[in-house]
């Protein structure tokens, strides 16, 4: 583990980023920029992917940001990067030269797994308006990350809804034929390390 | 030339015809629905009318209120841009009928080219090359088994009224034939409000070849070149490109004396484009269909001869002559466009819904933007999920690929998902530089459609991640002083370093 | 080709320069001053290297700062864009002493050609009109004498060394001469370090009209036609079109001869510019000087021919031949330019500085927009205000003109003061529209720089000024929310309609 | 004077819109939109140009906004026009179809004219940061509106201050040579049926 150079308030952090991951993470403001490191493994257990290949090193970065929520950070090779931000919801947006990431807020977590199970990114939402078609999955069934879950129509195109983190179905909120709204909850989904426990 | 002209559309190609028609000293007319009252294309327009409602079947599809619109503002002609009531021959007569002049073709050719069996036989009678098909036949009919003798499998169960990809189906082996015929044509019924079918002969992995035709009202036609339009998800278009990596001077010679003559056998007047399916090995092509109307990709022919082919579609349809000749089309350079789309790449292409909450398109040498949104705006269920289309033109291929996969580095989008990190991958992509592609590109290449980002980059991404939500909470809601307080204009700079503010950061 | 390029400048021209090194694959590195820092200029480059200070002397042009950052990151040639020290000649040279490629001419080609008495003379030489001049000369020389005998006043006194209007005066009566030499003498020692003057001949309202030329380094020249640049104010260019409407194609020919006369005088490679004075009348030109670097206006060079100019500069500062030949030089359309700036055309142009609250640039057909800002930025006193350039290219003038038209009236920018509402009234100007202007244009038409608002239009601002103070209260600073508070994504919505928010407003 | 067709909550206004005139206008918020009458003569006794050209007329305008300060709006007889709004400082600027107005609040006003003689709007500022070169009028000296009264320094060039209103030289706070932020009070500038309250 690879300790950030930025001294005084380090913090430890916790988050969802896109690919469903839940990292630690210290950041720290030191006189040139701002620090970040990785804590190495990921919270939950799930696999790090390329964990030898640079993650664990911490960084150093240079920001300028505008009130338009965008900005520019260089790399301390000097490297020269643009990015902006925009909160959706409960969930972080970053662009950063090209590409888009998604970060969820890890409410709740701290205050360990089983209190926790509400969060919201346990749950599978309809990200948008439609009709279910189809649910693949009944309760009490374990699905994994990725696994389709729930077909629905919307703007005259089939949506297939996949679970963005593996665990068990802890109730199905939504039935065939059913209308729902953007942001309505499809399924439950219980973490699993908090199977049973409700 | 027209005073005033109703626009019969929203989106980029609303905003983009009102451009066209404002340099020409044209008025403008807008129509939009209560979900597009705050649109870019009601900006567009020097006027705009309300169509009650949001669903497109009571708005954009609406033929009596628009044409009642029309006529209620004084338009003396109507453009209706693609899709929508693009290629509907009721609505052409009924402009007609109420003595307003319909851009584009006649209701009788958009008739003849809407059904595809009687182009595809309309194109064989011209002597060109068709894919080979059957006649309109159902499960069990003796033409189904002469097709299957003669052509085999696989093969493709098509809708007569079809396009978009809708009401077709590959059949692989006989035995699952009659069930395609009878889902596709009830599927057709749904969309088209007719299921006739026929079968065609299957081509594997084929390039999409399209050329652009012009024709005026007094029998002169000439084609535009080509544009090469593979590169697609589900059958749609999403990266075009001018001059296409795979004709040889010849084959395009050929293509176009080809698309020239369906189009006059379809009587054809106006900007219309000719499909074609090439086969890149063998060079042999064949007649897909006629759109009877302006592309979405227009733009690349635009940018390669340097016309403006809405121009010519509003001077035709007021009974101007075109004045170019087949001499006259002269590409310079090499033009890309590509659509972006407010859907998940990674999530099987999702349409995405939401408020456009950044929004900053790249500008410069070589490239245009037609936008349909701007920053702020909802992205609303109701509508095609494309926001805009950015082209690149350059001297040379290398050049405006580069240009793009540049640009589309640098376009800022955020608040719904798009496909901008799809297109860049795919215009980066060595199969693609080298021009070898074909409709298959994104099943070939699965890994286009997973994120590619560096570990340094997602790094870098978590480090941002953490900084600017440790922004939310003080410096940046002083954003707002900017936008409407008085008086504090000045608050907002403390958030330009954020260690100067660090007394105020105090994360959740 | 190179593989990494220092950018010596900021602005607009350091992004342009940056996009075509990253399509032509090659990796642009920025400098920057502190009050730059989030400059866009830093995100189109590759890599950043801080200039400590603000101010143009500590930064951009801190010859020894700039060759030693190029040295560090390993840049194997520098740009110098426009301005700063584009056409200066110990940074030409201290490039080439530190090794680095300068991607312009020699050090001696520029320092010829920026004498304006040695260019002049060198011009007369190679067989060029020149305005009738004298020596370098000081009151009371019988040069004065000669010069005034033959040519009467009114005349110019200019500096040897001048350029930009500074160190120039025009004199009425003999009585005044002396007084302005000496004025004229005091103003170039202290703008250039060399008080040396000379009298020329006034041409009253010529037409300034240049031509821009590109040769390599193994002796070939040709030229890339016309611009027209007479829409001045104090002496700046702010309106660039071409072809010129005052040109015929017997004096293009005569005066792109004439430009690659003076270049091959002056052993000029790379991109280059020569000026000249044109009586619109009579045909007659006069050579005025050669900018020894790439102009402000070069994109509408490259929108009528199809090139990218700044990918020449640097393919020939690697050692490429130009492949181009004169007859390849072929404008297709028409093409305009307008320079955005920030100062107030109704309050003498002066300079506005701020914060760009909104900026909304124009897109679409035709459109080219070279910006060097984005919103959100401050716009600070230490550089030249001029923000962006907006570039409309059409098949012919009419409707370039309209394009530009149409996108200056719907560009959006709120913050500092711009100079958009002048440009429009120009642009649309019957005058400038016929063709018939000159250099006075703006003299001759007090009225483009007073407010021209209709009163509608005004009677409508101020409901929704009304409007918009009473949104300030209560809908707009939900704003906010969804630049940064997370959860209450939806809560500016109800500023959709004003009256739905009507509980909320209350006003002063 | 006409009556906007808004019913119910009309209000009384002041501003002082770009070329320094005084109004009274009225706003209401109608079913259709938002109702707006100017409230014919100038305020001040300053000239009011066209005021028979329709400045007197109510308007109403259909009004979509959206939270960026942008918007569109439309007006009875079906035109459409884009704008945009930002506060500068205490000046509201809007743009409207190409156009930029500058708005100032008109505080104190209400209050009567003596009272509020320390009113931004009466004072002449320096447009940017510079160097004053010439103070070119005297404290009691009348000026009229858009005359030239100092010139500054700044980017290279000259700039020209004129008064955006007449009035009587209250005080003058600056003097040549003197080094200048942007926004520094140069004269203030007493309103003319104000003077001698001071």
């Amino acid at each position: 583990m690879t300790q950030g150079q930025g001294q005084g308030h380090g913090e430890m952090r916790e988050t969802y980023p896109s690919a469903g991951e839940v990292y630690r993470y210290r950041t720290a403001e030191g006189e040139s920029g701002f620090t970040f490191s990785l804590d190495g493994a990921p919270l939950d257990g799930a696999p790090l992917e390329s964990a030898a290949a640079g993650l664990e090193s911490a960084i150093t970065l240079d920001i300028e940001s505008r009130e338009t929520g965008e900005g520019l950070c260089r790399t301390a090779s000097g490297r020269a990067y643009a990015f902006a931000w925009a909160w959706v919801g409960a969930e972080l947006h970053l662009w950063l030269d090209g590409d888009l990431f998604v970060f969820q807020r890890a409410e709740g977590r701290r205050r360990g797994g089983a209190a926790g199970g509400e969060s919201a990114a346990a749950d599978v939402l309809a990200p948008m308006p439609g009709a279910v078609l189809e649910v693949l999955v009944a309760e009490g069934e374990r699905v994994e990350r990725n696994q389709t879950v729930v077909i629905m129509e919307s703007m005259k195109m089939e949506l297939v809804i996949t679970a963005a983190r593996g665990g068990i179905v802890r109730r199905v909120a939504v039935q065939p034929g059913q209308q729902v709204e953007r942001g309505m909850r499809l399924l439950e989904l219980a973490p699993e390390n908090e199977s049973g426990n409700d | 030339m027209f005073a005033k002209v109703l626009v019969a559309n929203r989106g980029e190609i609303a905003v983009r015809v009102s451009q066209t028609l404002r340099a020409l000293g044209v008025a403008p007319v807008a129509v939009y629905s209560e979900a597009d009252a705050g649109a870019p294309h009601v900006a567009a327009a020097v006027e705009a009318v309300l169509l009650p409602g949001r669903a497109a079947e009571e708005t954009y599809l609406n033929i009596d209120r628009i044409v009642q619109v029309a006529l209620d503002c004084g338009a003396e002609a109507v453009h209706p841009g693609y899709g929508f009531l693009s290629e509907n021959p009721a609505f052409a007569l009924a402009c007609g009928a109420a003595g307003l002049s319909f851009i584009g073709p006649t209701a009788e050719s958009m008739a003849a080219l809407g059904d595809k069996v009687r182009a595809k036989d309309m194109a064989r009678r011209a002597g060109i090359p068709v894919a080979p098909s059957s006649p309109v036949c159902r499960p069990g009919d003796a033409a189904v088994g002469e097709f299957v003798e003669q052509w085999g499998f696989p093969l493709l169960v098509k809708a007569a009224a079809g396009g978009g990809g809708r009401g077709m189906r590959l059949v692989n082996r006989r035995r699952d034939l009659d069930g395609a015929m009878e889902l596709a044509g009830r599927e057709a019924l749904a969309a088209f409000g007719d299921g006739r079918v026929f079968l065609e002969h299957y081509i594997a992995n084929p390039r999409h070849v399209e050329v652009q035709v012009l024709a005026d009202g007094f029998g002169h036609t000439i084609h535009l070149g080509e544009r090469e339009c593979s590169i697609q998800r589900r059958h749609q278009k999403i990266i075009e490109e001018t001059p296409s990596p795979a004709l040889t001077p010849e084959l395009r010679r050929q293509m176009g004396a080809a698309a020239i003559a369906v189009a006059r056998a379809a009587g054809y007047v106006n900007a219309g484009t000719v499909e074609f399916l090439l086969d890149g090995q063998s060079g042999e092509f064949y007649f897909l269909e006629m759109n009877a109307r302006l592309q979405v990709e227009h733009p690349i022919t635009e940018a390669v001869l340097g016309l403006d082919l809405v121009e010519w579609q509003v001077r035709i349809a007021s009974g101007e002559s075109l004045t170019l000749v087949q001499d006259d089309i002269l590409p310079r350079g090499h033009a890309i466009e590509c659509r972006i789309y407010a859907e998940d790449p990674y999530r099987d292409f999702a349409p995405s819904t939401g408020r456009l909450l950044r929004w900053r398109p790249p500008s410069g040498p070589g490239l245009r933007l037609d936008s349909g949104v701007v920053q702020g705006q909802e992205v609303s269920i109701y509508y095609d999920p494309m926001l805009a289309k950015l082209i690149a033109w350059a001297p040379g291929r290398e050049l405006s690929l580069r240009r793009m996969e540049v640009a589309l580095a640098q376009f800022v989008a955020l608040g719904v998902a798009t496909n901008l990190p799809l297109l860049r991958a795919v215009v980066g992509h060595p199969q693609f530089q080298r021009g070898e592609y074909d409709t298959g590109f994104l099943e070939w290449n699965p890994a286009v459609t997973s994120p590619a980002t560096s570990d340094e980059l997602r790094t870098m991404a978590r480090a941002l991640a953490a900084w600017a939500a440790g922004q939310s909470a003080g410096a940046v809601s002083s954003s707002s002083s900017s936008l409407a307080a008085p008086g504090d204009g000045a608050a907002g700079r403390a958030a330009v370093n954020p260690w100067q503010s660090a007394g105020a950061r105090r994360l959740p």
